[in-house]
């Protein structure tokens, strides 16, 4: 069970993450359900597509959406991608604690790219009085974007449990997976953004 | 562990991971520039409604790809199965994309 | 579609022969026996269908007879160890490109039919006729555009003639489908759907929704009436001179008729071309079919309906929303009901 | 643990060890008995439609409940019976084919056994509570989102749980066959189940999540008031169609192919001959798999999208018939020439083909578009699916059950009941549903509570009822030989068909760490090859050492549970505000577990290397 000792920086491998078999296999299963995350996504970009023009007499996406704050909260969300390709940059050289603070970086800029969405979902209720209920666009408008809000806190969630759980212990054979999966997820996450603000703001405000 | 042949190696290894950041720097500054350019364009209403979309697309398209190959590694070795199966997810994708898209109107 | 058409017309007829010999269903129901532009264009591709899969079913059912008689375990050699082949590329290549063609034998002819069906032009036509099909819970509604027309459960149309539907749904979804004279096609809740149908002979044909929609669903007929193109003109003449007002011939229906207007049927139903149509249109009632679309056309079984349709089609929506009708009540509306006679076009005529 | 022989405990022990299990044997096993009960249930709902429809204008049950029952037979035949049916056989299988230890995820295994079980639990609990889903298996929109009790809901909760629990699978699968193969085993290696449990894993991985996504629209639709498909204010029903096809069209290959694997074991086996064309049956199966997306408008041709997509989908359809052509003629091929010996599990393969072929051949009459125009929707539909899926799937599990069998319980299933089982429902299935191709031309609809008087139709439906009681009879005896043989059926040796693949190479039942040794490949067929060469056993791949083992664990049930409980408070939230406490009570329980899992290290333990010697003497 040698495997689940703090490893010293002589004995870990370079790529810490797919060592032994468990990590391969998390790195694996992580990028399949990334496979199905897609499909996933697409299914309700589709039906938003699809139902983005059926407004039932209510706000149109010209009318309500501003750039600025979506491009506030695209710039957080691609720096906390970066910052995690850094915590793991840090992981390949065992550096733990700077790992957790460019991680502790990222649950940061996420947690501020949230908040930023809730203001936003929160001005469209009471400014324009758009809401899940008021169109088939209102319910594919926050149905989409609420799915992947839905995986950002998700993902915080996710990554404030394993900071926790491994502050004390340093970085192992048995949590470097962990962690390596987590960063995969995260910039799912921001691949999933990308086209969230191309196809519903940039497009909404185009036509 | 004294053994300086594997101080070697380690450090090699650091000089290549730090040669890899380097490289996510750059493709984090495109990808910024990426975004800024998708934003100008839409803000200014400099170009033709006729090509804004599939240009915001291809800029999209871009940008995620940086994500996939550089941030997500799947440029690396070992990545042949990953590569598959988003492959095939975005083969799914599409067809869905289509379906929903296209020919839930006729 | 002619060429490919001939050489199968001869097998074809070989074909609803043999199926009129060995039963094949209800004349005006089946769809066996076409006698309209959608049903026949269907047909011809079953028909060619089944030619191909007849060829595919013998090729494997030769190989597989020839193979369970020849190469079962033989007495005495269960140890015999057969060589072991891992392939063979002549034999695999003829399995692959034979179904290919096949498979286009059938796609082409089948992509041609497609369009021409899908092509409604016509309706834009001097002329043409186009009706608007409401599907609803759990009947249907008929308002022949331009002519001020409404009926309900009975269609008619003139035979030979292609007429364009324009359908849509009132509550979800249903399906259009007549099966001697054409395909089915959805009633959707959102888009209007468009087709065309023709009958070749006068008859009186079956329509079934055949998309499912509640409780119901299975009762949801209607008839499609095809006359002479003459008679067709009269019944359009008849239908647009109704007067709903018209009091009826004998003092059972008279007050059949105030019975009908004190219980508040007509806030649903209507009788002439105008008024609520969130119910059957009662013009020319006398002369429907069947009540209710299904039900045998006699005063006791209107009466029944009259008194308690849920017992009929559960699931409807005229249950609970008039005042309880006594039985004398109902079979003196009834009585009203079946008089409601409006033109000599009837389904008789096109030889029910 | 120890793998001192477990013989002989009491029933809350043997309990406990299946509700905490991650044994990928014991798994397959709780796949069994929970599809196996399901199966039993949606057949006999088909009983009851098959009563109801045995004369014209029947009132033996009423409209509302025919509609529950064949939604209800449907839902349950295909998410709850078939596809863990599968999966029972993938999980028995599969791993003791690539010469593995046990699955990729041990935990997700379990969890997803359980989270099928508790979605199972929670679709059926309709039953009692109100009425079950009465908007056919389809659930098609406005309908469903019309539909009065909380029926759909439970449909839409159940699935959406059960749902979750296969995609696990498939991702599990994944992984293992990739990275867990022996040493030796290429992919071009594998024999062709665990392949097309690759393939078929692909399947679920793109096609679930077009799923998960329509349930929640949905959901969201019925319970929390949004507009998806509410054409009043905007929304679109065909969206709905769009998104179950795109599942819905998959799934049906997610079914066959599978079973397209286990029909190449047997054939091969039981020909005494290697897989003819092996590497077009694997090339074949990637290309259903591929084509399978692109065709689900064909269950749509009567929707109104137009001349051009009907066209393109009928022609990307009617592909489909080659490479599936293709697998016919190989397996066909297989025999030729070989030793065919005709026991149960050859007797279901044999008469697949015939049967299938049909299935398959009016399949591809009704990609024909137009002449789909009367086909659809009708009872030549109905014919056409039950003879690809009861002919093809139900057939090839059973095949597959006889086969594995000796594998899964250590005993032999009694042959002469087997076959009698086999002729039984071989009649009573050509009886039901051959006479329904001509009954949906005569003009009788699909999902259709009675049919008319002196429509022709009384003799065909009447043919079609008897034979659904055949096939009754059939299962009985199927059960009645299950039961014979746990009490005295004849032990099972290691290898008791003369196998060609690993499995046949550990004894029967295997230890719970499967292989002692893990065995060096060296070829496809890699049992066969050693025993050709006159070798005893497999060469090993390594040496005897400390074999780490996975820790059962309760959490994955407990998870289920929890979503079991949140799914009900879901439903019931509409009613009263109070369920609020409940959907957040499982939320809690479930999200918790998940925590518990995540912080609690789980290392597994060892079977030392002494305890493996002490065994082998
Ligand atoms: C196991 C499940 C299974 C399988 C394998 C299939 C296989 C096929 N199915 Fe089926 N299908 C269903 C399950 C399945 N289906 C279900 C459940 C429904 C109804 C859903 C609902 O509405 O409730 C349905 C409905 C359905 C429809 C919609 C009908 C309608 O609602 O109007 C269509 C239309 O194209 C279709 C086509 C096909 C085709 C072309 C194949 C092909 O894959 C078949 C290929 C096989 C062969 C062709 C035989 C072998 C080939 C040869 C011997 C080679 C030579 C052959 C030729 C050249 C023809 N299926
Ligand atoms: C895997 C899928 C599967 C399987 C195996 C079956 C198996 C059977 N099916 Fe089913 N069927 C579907 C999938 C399946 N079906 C689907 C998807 C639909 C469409 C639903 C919809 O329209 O929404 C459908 C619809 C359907 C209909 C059409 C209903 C309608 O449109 O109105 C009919 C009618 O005959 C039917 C009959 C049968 C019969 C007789 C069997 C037989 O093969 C069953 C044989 C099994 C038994 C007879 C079991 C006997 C068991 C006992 C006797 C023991 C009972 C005891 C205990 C419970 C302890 N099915
Ligand atoms: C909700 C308004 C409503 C009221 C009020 C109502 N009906 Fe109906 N009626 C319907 C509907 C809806 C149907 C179609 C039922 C079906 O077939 O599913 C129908 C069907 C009928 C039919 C059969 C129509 C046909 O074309 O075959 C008759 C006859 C009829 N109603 C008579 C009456 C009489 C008489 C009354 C008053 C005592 C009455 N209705 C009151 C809604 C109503
Ligand atoms: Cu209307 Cu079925
Ligand atoms: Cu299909």
């Amino acid at each position: 069970m040698s495997h689940i000792h703090p490893l010293n920086p002589e004995t870990m491998p370079n790529e810490p993450e797919k060592a032994t078999l468990e990590g391969k296999n998390k790195f694996l299963g992580l990028w399949f359900f990334l496979g199905g995350e897609t499909v996933l996504f697409a299914s309700l970009f589709g039906t938003y597509i699809a139902l983005r023009n059926s407004t039932a007499g209510g706000p149109t996406s010209q009318e309500m959406f501003g750039l600025e704050l979506v491009f506030i909260m695209t710039i957080l969300l691609l720096t906390s991608s970066l910052t995690s390709v850094y915590a793991m940059y840090h992981m390949k050289n065992q550096d733990f604690k700077k790992m957790q603070l460019w991680l502790g970086v990222t649950g940061l800029l996420g947690l501020s790219f949230l908040g930023l969405e809730i203001y936003e979902f929160a001005h469209y209720i009471t400014d324009y009085g758009f809401t899940f209920r008021s169109s088939a666009f209102g319910s594919a408008f926050y149905t989409l974007v609420g799915f992947h809000g839905g995986h950002v806190t998700f993902g915080i969630a996710w990554l404030i449990t394993i900071m926790i759980r491994n502050a004390k212990r340093g970085l192992n054979l048995y949590n470097a997976p962990k962690y390596y999966t987590f960063s995969l997820y995260w910039h799912f996450i921001d691949v999933i953004w990308v086209f969230v603000f191309t196809v519903v703001y940039l497009m909404g405000k185009v036509a | 562990m004294e053994n300086t042949n594997s101080d070697k190696i380690r450090a090699y290894q650091k000089q290549k991971n730090k040669e890899e950041m380097q490289k996510h720097l750059i493709s984090f500054g495109l990808m910024i520039v990426l975004t800024i350019i998708a934003f100008v364009i839409v803000a200014t209403g400099i170009m033709d409604k006729m090509f804004v979309i599939p240009v915001l697309v291809i800029l999209a398209a871009i940008q995620v790809a940086f994500q996939f190959y550089y941030f997500m590694h799947m440029k690396d070795k070992g990545h042949e199965m990953p590569a598959t199966m988003i492959y095939g997810g975005v083969w799914g994708a599409l067809l869905t994309l289509a379906g929903l898209g296209v020919i839930s109107w006729w | 579609m002619k060429g490919w058409m001939g050489k199968f017309r001869a097998l074809f007829i070989l074909g609803v022969l043999a199926l009129v010999l060995t039963g094949c269903g209800k004349e005006n129901l089946t769809a066996f026996v076409p006698k309209g532009y959608g049903a026949e264009s269907s047909m011809k591709l079953i028909i060619l269908s089944i030619v191909v899969m007849t060829f595919v079913f013998l090729s494997v059912m030769i190989i597989y007879t020839i193979v369970l008689f020849r190469f079962r375990e033989k007495k005495g050699q269960e140890d015999y160890i057969p060589k072991q082949v891992e392939g063979n590329k002549t034999l695999e290549t003829i399995w692959t490109v034979i179904p290919i063609i096949l498979v286009f034998v059938l796609a082409i002819p089948t992509v041609i039919a497609t369009f021409d069906l899908a092509d409604v032009s016509g309706a834009a036509e001097e002329g043409a006729i186009s009706v608007d099909v409401t599907g609803n819970q759990y009947w249907w509604h008929f308002e022949y555009q331009g002519e001020e027309i409404q009926t309900s459960q009975d269609m008619y149309i003139p035979v030979g003639e292609k007429v364009y539907l324009n359908m849509i749904s009132s509550d979800v979804i249903h399906s259009f489908w007549v099966p001697t004279i054409a395909g089915k096609m959805d009633v959707n809740v959102e888009n209007t759907n468009q087709m065309y149908i023709e009958a070749y002979e006068e008859g009186v044909y079956w329509g079934k929704c055949a998309e499912l929609c509640g409780p119901s669903h299975s009762l949801m007929d209607f008839k499609v009436v095809a006359v002479s193109p003459e008679e067709y003109e009269q019944w359009v003449a008849d239908m647009q001179s109704v007067d709903p007002e018209e009091e009826p011939q004998d003092a059972v229906a008279v007050e059949g008729k105030e019975l009908f207007e004190a219980n508040n049927c007509m806030t649903c139903h209507a009788i002439g071309s105008t008024g609520s149509n969130v119910a059957p249109n009662l013009t020319n009632f006398g002369n429907r079919t069947k009540v209710a679309g299904f039900m045998e056309m006699t005063p006791e079984n209107l009466a029944d309906w009259i008194q308690d349709p849920e017992k009929f089609k559960p699931g409807n929506n005229m249950t609970g929303t008039y005042p309880d009708v006594s039985k004398e009540d109902a079979e003196k509306i009834a009585e009203y009901l079946m008089q409601l006679k409006h033109t000599e076009i009837t389904p008789d005529v096109a030889g029910n | 643990m120890s793998i001192a022989a477990t013989q002989k405990r009491s029933f809350s022990a043997i309990l406990w060890d299946y509700l905490t299990t991650v044994d990928h044997k014991k798994v397959a096993h709780l796949y069994l008995f929970g599809g196996g009960f399901f199966f039993l249930l949606g057949g006999l709902e088909a009983l009851i439609i098959r009563i109801q429809l045995i004369k014209p204008m029947n009132d033996f049950i009423s409209a509302g409940f025919y509609n529950e029952m064949f939604t209800m037979h449907g839902t349950t035949m295909i998410f709850l019976a078939a596809m863990p049916l599968i999966l029972a056989l993938m999980n028995a299988a599969m791993p003791l084919q690539i010469g593995a230890r046990d699955v990729a995820f041990p935990f997700l295994n379990a969890l997803g056994v359980w989270l099928f079980i508790f979605g199972g639990i929670l679709l059926n609990m309709s039953w009692f509570l109100g009425g079950a889903p009465d908007a056919g298996w389809t659930s098609y929109v406005p309908l469903a989102t019309d539909s009065a009790t909380h029926g759909v809901d439970f449909y839409v909760l159940g699935l959406q749980i059960a749902g979750a629990g296969t995609l696990m699978s498939g991702i599990n699968f994944l992984a293992t066959i990739i990275n867990m193969r022996a040493p030796g085993m290429t992919y071009m290696r594998m024999p062709l189940f665990t392949w097309t449990t690759f393939i078929t894993s692909v399947l679920i991985l793109f096609a679930f999540p077009a799923l998960t996504i329509g349930l929640f629209l949905l959901m969201f639709d019925r319970m929390f008031g949004s507009a998806f498909f509410n054409a009043a204010l905007g929304g679109n029903a065909i969206i709905w169609e769009h998104l179950f096809w795109i599942f819905g069209h998959p799934e049906v290959y997610i079914l066959i192919l599978p079973i397209f694997g286990i029909f190449s074991e047997i054939f091969a086996t039981f020909s005494k001959k290697r897989l003819f064309g092996y590497t077009a049956m694997v090339f074949a199966t990637m290309l259903i798999a591929f084509l399978g997306f692109m065709v689900w408008a064909h269950h749509m041709f009567t929707v109104g999208l137009g001349a051009m997509a009907n066209s393109i989908f009928a022609v990307a359809t009617m592909a489909i018939a080659v490479p599936t052509g293709i697998k016919i003629f190989n397996w066909l091929a297989t025999m030729w020439g070989g030793s065919i010996k005709i026991n149960s599990a050859m007797l279901w393969s044999l008469g697949f083909i015939p049967t299938f072929t049909i299935g398959g051949m009016t399949g591809v009459m009704l990609g024909s578009a137009v002449a789909d125009y009367q086909y659809h929707d009708t009872y030549f539909v109905v014919a056409h699916f039950h003879y690809v899926i009861v002919g093809g799937t139900v057939f090839g599990i059973f095949a597959g059950l006889h086969y594995w069998w000796p594998k899964m319980f250590g005993r032999i299933l009694n042959e002469t009941l087997g076959k009698w089982t086999f002729w039984v429902f071989f009649f009573g299935f050509h009886f039901t549903f051959f006479v329904q191709h001509f009954l949906g031309l005569m003009g009788m609809p699909r999902r259709y509570w009675v049919f008319l008087n002196d429509q022709e139709l009384d003799l065909g439906n009447f043919i079609s009822t008897i034979g659904a009681f055949l096939m009754g009879v059939g299962v009985i005896m199927f059960l009645w030989n299950v039961i014979a043989t746990a009490v005295k059926g004849e032990k099972a040796e290691a290898d008791p068909w003369d196998g060609r693949t690993l499995e046949w190479s550990i004894p029967s039942p295997p230890p719970f760490y499967n292989f002692k040794q893990v065995p060096l490949v060296r070829g496809l067929d890699a049992l066969w090859i050693e025993k050709t060469e006159g070798n005893k056993q497999m060469t090993p791949g390594e040496p005897l050492d400390d074999i780490h083992m996975p820790n059962g664990s309760i959490l994955p049930f407990i998870m289920s549970l929890g979503f079991f409980i949140a799914g009900i408070g879901f439903i019931y939230q509409v009613d009263h505000k109070l369920w609020y406490i409940v959907l957040y009570g499982g939320m809690a329980l479930a999200l918790g577990t998940m925590v518990v899992r995540s912080l609690k290290d789980d290392l597994g333990f060892y079977v030392k290397k002494e305890e493996l010697e002490r065994e082998a003497k």
